[in-house]
């Protein structure tokens, strides 16, 4: 009796710690979302991008973007929210407003194309998966091993 | 009334043996609720062995178990661990505290069977998660010294504790256990004041009106007289009475103890060395020795003789040899030859040509991973400079390999000692041969004065004789002075010229060998500590 | 009748394997089954069999004098000489004083070693005075008292008021430099000696003859009346005690004999691979030392030359021949780790058998 | 009379505590000499508390259950170690991740910490030396996994974690989106000092917990281990179990008191951060007046202060006093071993002092006896 009582508040200790992790792994999904402010085909039609947009993310300009230029934010959770302000054309006015973005849990680095995505057009066509470019240097890294370790190795602690 | 119920505890035709060595035959015993028990014997009369059964000690079972019977409340039982005798209502006060130092009274009085209180940890991770309930702690702790009788500071740290309260505190752990019906107590009074064991005394006298038995073993007879409702003396292994207190007497039971039909007295050597002149004298000695204090010791060794060294176990027996030889912090004069000797530096007893056989064979006497050669001729060559080769004008002293292995081999013949060759570990032989080595080390030091400190103890019978005849042959022949250190009466009274009996850390008396065993028993219990 | 017999040898045989692997310990037996491996296999993955030797044998001619010194320490039952830096240190003296004051060659070897040995007695006294201060907690505090004295020596090799331009930082001109190159100096001195070269193989005889000289001399000191009375003080403290052995007296004298080992032994070493390595290059040279003489057969309180020989040849054989003949047969350099795992497991395998003297 | 007493207590303080006022004095001596300004020192001492004192804490069990100093604390990094680079491979930012690494150092914990205190049942009597050399051995076993399984057996994506020859992990692995999280939760500035606020929760509960903890059933049972192992085991307590939990607690906290570090560092140094934590750790603690039988948690935060005090200031006063910077590192260094050095012979001669005390004391009474009679 006591025994099985206490497996179950075992199993269940175990499993609250499993599910916490569960929802950790959700929620806490890092991403990094790229803006491109670029002319965008799709369905043989072209979009093209405002003047100048600026992003703003939990109330901070992450990026200030002309024509034909790219800027980032990270981001924890799926849920992400911006906002834009746009200035469509040099010296004109400027409108701001608030856009919500589900994010794909899968995916690292996303990339967000403006014209395409201000347009309402579906999701494929203006998200798309950012690659990154490897362009590592071949060198192989020096690796200590052993029980030879040096000064360096003491650190600031 | 004791009549109608069946004994508390019964033990019937008991029997024990070590590797075919008897050391209980057809044990009886019964003891009622609230009877209180003396149990008295000599060393190795089979005392402790018998309460290791009863307590259920891992010793007994590994050794092969025993014979016989015993009967709680009727029933039969069996205990494979300590722990099942402590549930069936059998508490044990040994002689070695059991106390965590750092814990108070209360807390070592409940160890391992506090009270706690459950909490949302020890829901998940069990009950050792649980929180201890202090105020139960004390509340039984309390309960227990009440019991007992005699108050003893239930919050003062067991460090900070006189000896005896320390004994009083385990006595009181045994009565916090509610169902507490058999109490064994393992010479409770060799570390109390007399003040103190008075107390205990009484204290076990109320034990018995609340219904707890008691059996009681102790040295002090006068203590089972007063307090005992009957006593039961042990030797060799057999009950030799069992007997209302009442109807017994101080004498008595030492005789009882020691007694024995002396029958090989006749082919008995004995030599009077009466007119002998003193070659050892020990004056006003203590040894710092743990267990075996020596506390004021003088003595006369006659030259040529065999001197026994008598006495029952933590009297001070042991610690003469080995406060002489610089092996325990020791202080007083000795003088050999009419030499001083220096205390606390063997090398020095070594120098002046005593020689010590130990009894703690595997500790001291052995270098149990090194071979034969090396165990026989290692003091001879520290000490003596024998069995080695000098070059380089005696810069370099050389291990001679041959001469330790000739001298190695003579002993190996002349105490018949069963290996396969002088190359052999020490550890890989038995006992009996492990002690020869010991003497044929002391042997190879050609001494002039030996002590011998229990030579035969956990060896069989056939290697006594040996070991003993050895000893008798060394002193005859090359006239050397033996001191030979035994609890077996018996052994001292067969090889020994004269015998001392230690008492209390202090010489009880002198008496030749050839002394009826009853005088040496009397002496024995005369001063006990 | 026959087959009972053949079925009795058998049984005996089994018997024999099994207690000569209890003796041996299964973990120095795979060690060497591994090493046995490496050899078998450096043939078939292009690894030049005679090259492989001759490094083996290199580096067991540095290193062997170092694990000779855990050889007294051993005896007298201080345990593993955790310590080693201590000694270490003075031979470091020895050698960069020998070049600080002018001798090159030869010479500048000879006078390292004279300079060293002052240093190795005195250190080696006061770290046997401490050890016979705290028996039976030898081992941890030998780690750290070699701990402490490198970074010691690591300001004191800043600060000691050394001018050679050989050795200390050309810019600052002052403080010592990380390491110190030997040509010049002394610099494969003894391995030079009679050294034998055919083809692929080399063998630096001076080196091991060197070493020979040292081992034949601990064999012979523990042949006498003192090595036999330091060997019965660990085996049992207290039988020599009574035997009227100054038990302090042979533990302290160990210790001085184990730090001027390592104090030779670094030397040795130095002049085998070319440099002086200062700072904290001695911090964890006890451990290869000490698995080494592990590997060979020792417990914690018994060793012999022996097991010098058979386990620095062990130990170097494995170091040298992993990486090679890993990376020619998996392109997987896993040498590193299959050295530490391999010798710091062999430490606790030791450190976890129940040794029967307890003090 | 009063006043010698008074001169006697004033010198038994000193000789009890003399490894902390050693280091109050060159704490006092060195902070002149650096020339660093309060406000400065007293955000980075506040720092490093943060960051140091969970894992000191994670010491203070084996030392109740009288396994002394537990080198094998190594174990629980190189567990908190492994978490945080699957978590950072999978992209786990922020409080949540650092709260996954947390959990996920949980089994790899109890597996090492069970093996640990396996072998050290093995060892008993020479358990710090053990210790010290599992934490070598398991360093070796590390690297294995590291260097060799990431990647072709444990999944690896990242580029950014992997090495480039694809497999094995870099030697420093960036932890920029967990860094300082949870110090910046909850933090206050106090007159230009940041105040992790959430650190410090933390660490109250943990020193909640242990003193709680002292009063469970399992917490005396470890103190009676720790005391006498024999009682303890004729007592029915099962010595060896207690032994090992002590050890997987210890581990366990270590891995936590890791996750915590490391965030506040930012980066992972993947084959050296967990090799000099234990040392760093036992030499703060051993400041703090504790030793190898007895440590407190009073003995840790004052152990953090003094050390990462002279930590701090030793460099600079080095290069002040010798105008060589490289004295100042190599002086706390030495300090660090020095200390560790010293309070183990400090406890080993102590041990061998009580015990001749006794045996004084003895032959003292006997001689009383002697001339009385």
């Amino acid at each position: 009796m006591n025994k099985t009582r206490r497996l179950l508040f075992q199993i269940g200790a175990v499993l609250i710690l499993a599910a916490i992790a569960f929802c950790m792994m959700v929620i806490g999904r890092g991403h990094t979302v790229y803006f491109d402010n670029k002319i965008l085909e799709y369905d043989d039609e072209t979009y093209e991008p405002p003047y100048k947009v600026t992003v703003y993310v939990g109330g901070e300009q992450v990026a200030k973007l002309n024509a034909k230029e790219r800027g980032m934010a990270t981001t924890i959770g799926q849920d992400f929210e911006m906002e834009l302000k746009i200035m469509e054309v040099k010296g004109g006015d400027e409108t701001r407003e608030t856009y919500q973005i589900k994010l794909p849990r899968t995916l690292d680095g996303i990339v967000v194309n403006l014209p395409g995505y201000l347009a309402g057009l579906p999701e494929e066509a203006w998200m798309s998966e950012f690659v990154p470019i490897v362009t590592e240097s071949s060198e192989e890294e020096e690796v200590p091993g052993g029980d030879e370790f040096e000064m360096e190795d003491l650190g600031d602690f | 009334m004791q009549t109608n119920s069946p004994p508390l505890l019964e033990m019937r035709n008991i029997k024990k043996d070590f590797f075919g060595n008897q050391v209980l035959t057809d044990i009886n015993l019964t003891l009622h609720e609230g009877e209180v028990l003396g149990l008295c014997g000599e060393n190795g009369a089979g005392k402790s062995t018998l309460m290791k059964i009863l307590f259920g000690m891992d010793v007994i079972r590994e050794t092969g178990g025993y014979e016989g019977e015993i009967l709680l409340d009727g029933k039969p039982v069996s205990f494979s661990t300590p722990f099942e005798a402590l549930e069936a209502g059998i508490g044990m006060v040994h002689q070695e505290f059991s106390l965590i130092p750092g814990f108070t009274a209360a807390e070592n009085i409940v160890l391992n069977r506090e009270p706690k209180k459950r909490n949302i940890f020890s829901e998940v991770f069990g009950e050792r998660l649980d929180t201890l309930d202090y105020n139960e702690i004390t509340g039984r702790a309390e309960a227990a010294i009440d019991k007992m009788g005699f108050h003893i500071e239930k919050n003062m740290r067991i460090s900070d504790m006189p000896v005896g309260h320390k004994q009083f505190t385990e006595i009181a752990r045994e009565l916090s256990k509610e169902n507490l019906k058999l109490l064994i107590l393992d010479e409770p009074t060799a570390v109390l004041t007399e003040k103190e064991a008075e107390a205990l005394l009484r204290s076990i006298r109320s034990m018995s009106e609340k219904g707890i038995a008691v059996i009681f073993i102790t040295h002090r007879l006068h203590e089972i007289l007063s307090v005992c409702d009957k006593v039961v003396v042990m030797r060799d292994g057999f009950v030799v009475s069992d007997v209302p207190a009442a109807e017994t007497t101080v004498n008595e039971i030492s005789k009882w103890m020691v007694g024995r039909n002396v029958s090989s007295a006749d082919s008995r050597d004995i030599r009077d060395t009466s007119g002998s002149r003193t070659i050892l004298s020990i004056r006003r000695l203590w040894v710092d020795m743990p267990g075996e204090t020596v506390r004021d010791v003088s003595l006369d060794v006659r030259e040529g003789e065999i001197l026994g060294i008598g006495g029952l176990a933590g009297q001070g027996k042991l610690g003469i040899p080995n406060g002489i030889m610089g092996l325990y912090e020791a202080g007083g004069t000795v003088e050999l030859d009419g030499k001083p000797i220096p205390l606390n530096a063997p090398r020095k007893c070594l120098d002046a040509s005593l020689a010590f056989v130990s009894e703690d064979r595997r500790g001291v006497g052995l270098l149990l991973d090194e071979t034969l050669e090396w165990n026989i001729a290692f003091p001879a060559m520290q000490v003596q400079n024998k069995f080695l080769r000098s070059y380089l004008g005696g810069l370099v002293k050389w291990r001679d390999e041959k001469g330790i292995r000739e001298v190695t081999e003579r002993y190996i013949d002349e105490l018949a000692i069963k290996c396969t060759g002088s190359k052999q570990k020490a550890r890989e032989l038995s006992g009996g041969n492990q002690q020869k080595i010991c003497l044929a080390k002391a042997f190879a030091l050609e001494p002039k004065f030996l002590f011998v400190s229990e030579p035969t103890r956990g060896i069989d019978i056939g290697a006594k004789a040996l070991v003993l005849n050895a000893l008798k042959k060394f002193n005859r022949e090359s006239g050397v002075t033996v001191v030979m250190i035994s609890s077996e009466l018996e052994e001292l009274r067969q090889i020994c010229d004269r015998i001392a009996i230690v008492s209390g850390g202090k010489i009880a008396g002198i008496r030749p060998a050839s002394d009826p065993s009853e005088e040496f028993g009397m002496l024995m219990v005369s001063m006990v500590k | 009748m026959n087959e009972t017999l053949a079925d009795r040898n058998n049984f005996t045989v089994r018997d024999r394997l099994k207690s000569m692997v209890r003796n041996f310990g299964l973990p120095r037996l795979i060690i060497a089954g591994f090493l046995l491996l490496l050899f078998i296999a450096a043939p078939f993955v292009g690894a030049d069999f005679w090259t492989q030797i001759s490094n083996t044998i290199n580096r067991f001619s540095w290193n062997a004098v170092m694990v000779l010194a855990m050889v007294p320490m051993i005896h007298s039952g201080c345990g593993l000489n955790f310590g080693l830096p201590l000694g270490i240190i003075s031979g470091l003296l020895g050698a960069t004083l020998s070049i600080e004051l002018g001798f090159t060659g030869p010479v500048s070897f000879v006078m390292a070693v004279a300079i060293a040995t002052p240093f190795a007695l005195i250190l080696g006294a006061g770290y046997g005075w401490l050890l016979n201060k705290i028996k039976g907690g030898e081992m941890m505090i030998a780690t750290y008292v070699g701990f402490s004295s490198v970074s010691f020596m690591c300001m004191m090799w800043l600060l000691l008021p050394y001018h050679s331009p050989t050795m200390v930082w050309g810019l600052s001109g002052k403080g010592l430099r990380t390491t110190i190159s030997l040509e010049g100096f002394y610099d494969k001195v003894l391995a030079n000696i009679l050294q034998i070269n055919i083809g692929n193989l080399s063998i630096p005889t001076g080196t091991l003859l060197f070493f020979a000289l040292l081992a034949w001399l601990m064999w012979a000191f523990l042949h006498t009346k003192t090595g036999t009375a330091m060997t019965a003080v660990g085996s049992n403290p207290t039988f020599a005690r009574a035997a009227g052995v100054n038990v302090d007296k042979m533990r302290m004298l160990s210790v001085v004999m184990s730090t001027w080992l390592a104090a030779i032994g670094i030397l040795v070493y130095e002049q085998g691979f070319g440099f002086i390595q200062l700072y904290m290059a001695p911090f964890y040279m006890a451990l290869p030392a000490v698995s080494a003489i592990l590997i060979g057969g020792a417990s914690v309180n018994k060793a012999s030359i022996g097991h010098v020989i058979l386990g620095t040849f062990l130990f170097q054989g494995i170091v040298t021949m992993t990486p090679t003949v890993m990376n020619n047969a998996i392109h997987m350099d896993m040498s590193e780790v299959i050295r530490v795992v391999a010798s710091q497991g062999m430490i606790l395998y030791a450190l976890t058998r129940k040794t029967e003297v307890t003090k | 009379m009063k006043n010698e007493s008074f001169g006697k207590k004033i010198l038994n303080f000193i000789g009890n505590n003399s490894v902390p006022i050693l280091f109050v004095l060159i704490c006092v001596i060195c902070i002149p000499i650096s020339g660093f300004s309060a406000s400065y020192l007293i955000n980075e001492i506040v720092t490093r508390m943060g960051r140091n004192i969970f894992l000191i804490l994670c010491l203070l069990i084996p030392i109740m259950a009288g396994m002394g100093l537990n080198f094998g604390m190594t174990l629980g990094a190189m567990a908190a170690e492994l978490a945080l680079i699957l978590v950072s491979d999978w992209q786990i930012w922020g409080i949540p991740g650092i709260v996954l690494a947390m959990i996920l150092s949980i089994p790899f914990s109890i597996v090492l910490g069970t093996f640990c205190g396996k072998i050290l049942n093995m060892a008993k009597g020479r358990e710090m030396i053990t210790s010290y050399i599992i934490s070598f051995f398991m360093n070796g076993i590390y690297q294995l996994i590291v260097l060799y399984m990431m990647g072709p057996i444990i999944p690896i994506k990242h580029s950014n974690v992997k090495l480039p020859r694809g497999y094995g992990i870099r030697n420093s692995v960036d932890l920029i989106h967990m860094r300082q999280y949870l110090d910046n939760l909850i933090a206050v500035r106090i007159g230009g000092v940041k105040i992790p606020v959430l650190t410090f929760l933390i660490i109250g509960v943990l020193c909640l917990f242990i003193i709680w903890f002292r009063k469970t059933k399992l917490g005396q049972d470890m103190r009676a281990v720790g005391q006498d192992m024999n009682v303890a085991r004729d007592a029915g307590i099962n010595v060896e179990r207690t032994r090992i939990i002590s050890i997987v607690m210890s581990t366990v906290l270590a891995g936590f008191g890791m996750v915590i570090y490391l965030q506040n560092m930012g980066n992972i140094a993947t084959y050296s951060s967990h090799s000099q934590i234990g040392m760093f750790c036992i030499a703060a603690l051993l400041v703090g007046g504790a030793s190898v039988d007895r440590a407190s948690i009073g003995n840790v935060f004052l152990g953090v202060i003094l050390f990462h005090t002279m930590f701090i200031v030793a460099p600079k006063a080095g290069a002040m006093i010798t105008g060589d910077s490289m004295i100042g590192e190599y002086f706390r260094v030495f300090i660090s071993y020095g200390v560790i050095t010293l309070s183990l012979i400090l406890y080993e001669t102590k041990k061998r002092k009580s015990k001749s005390l006794v045996g004084q004391q003895l032959a003292q009474a006997q001689k009383d006896e002697e001339e009385k009679a």
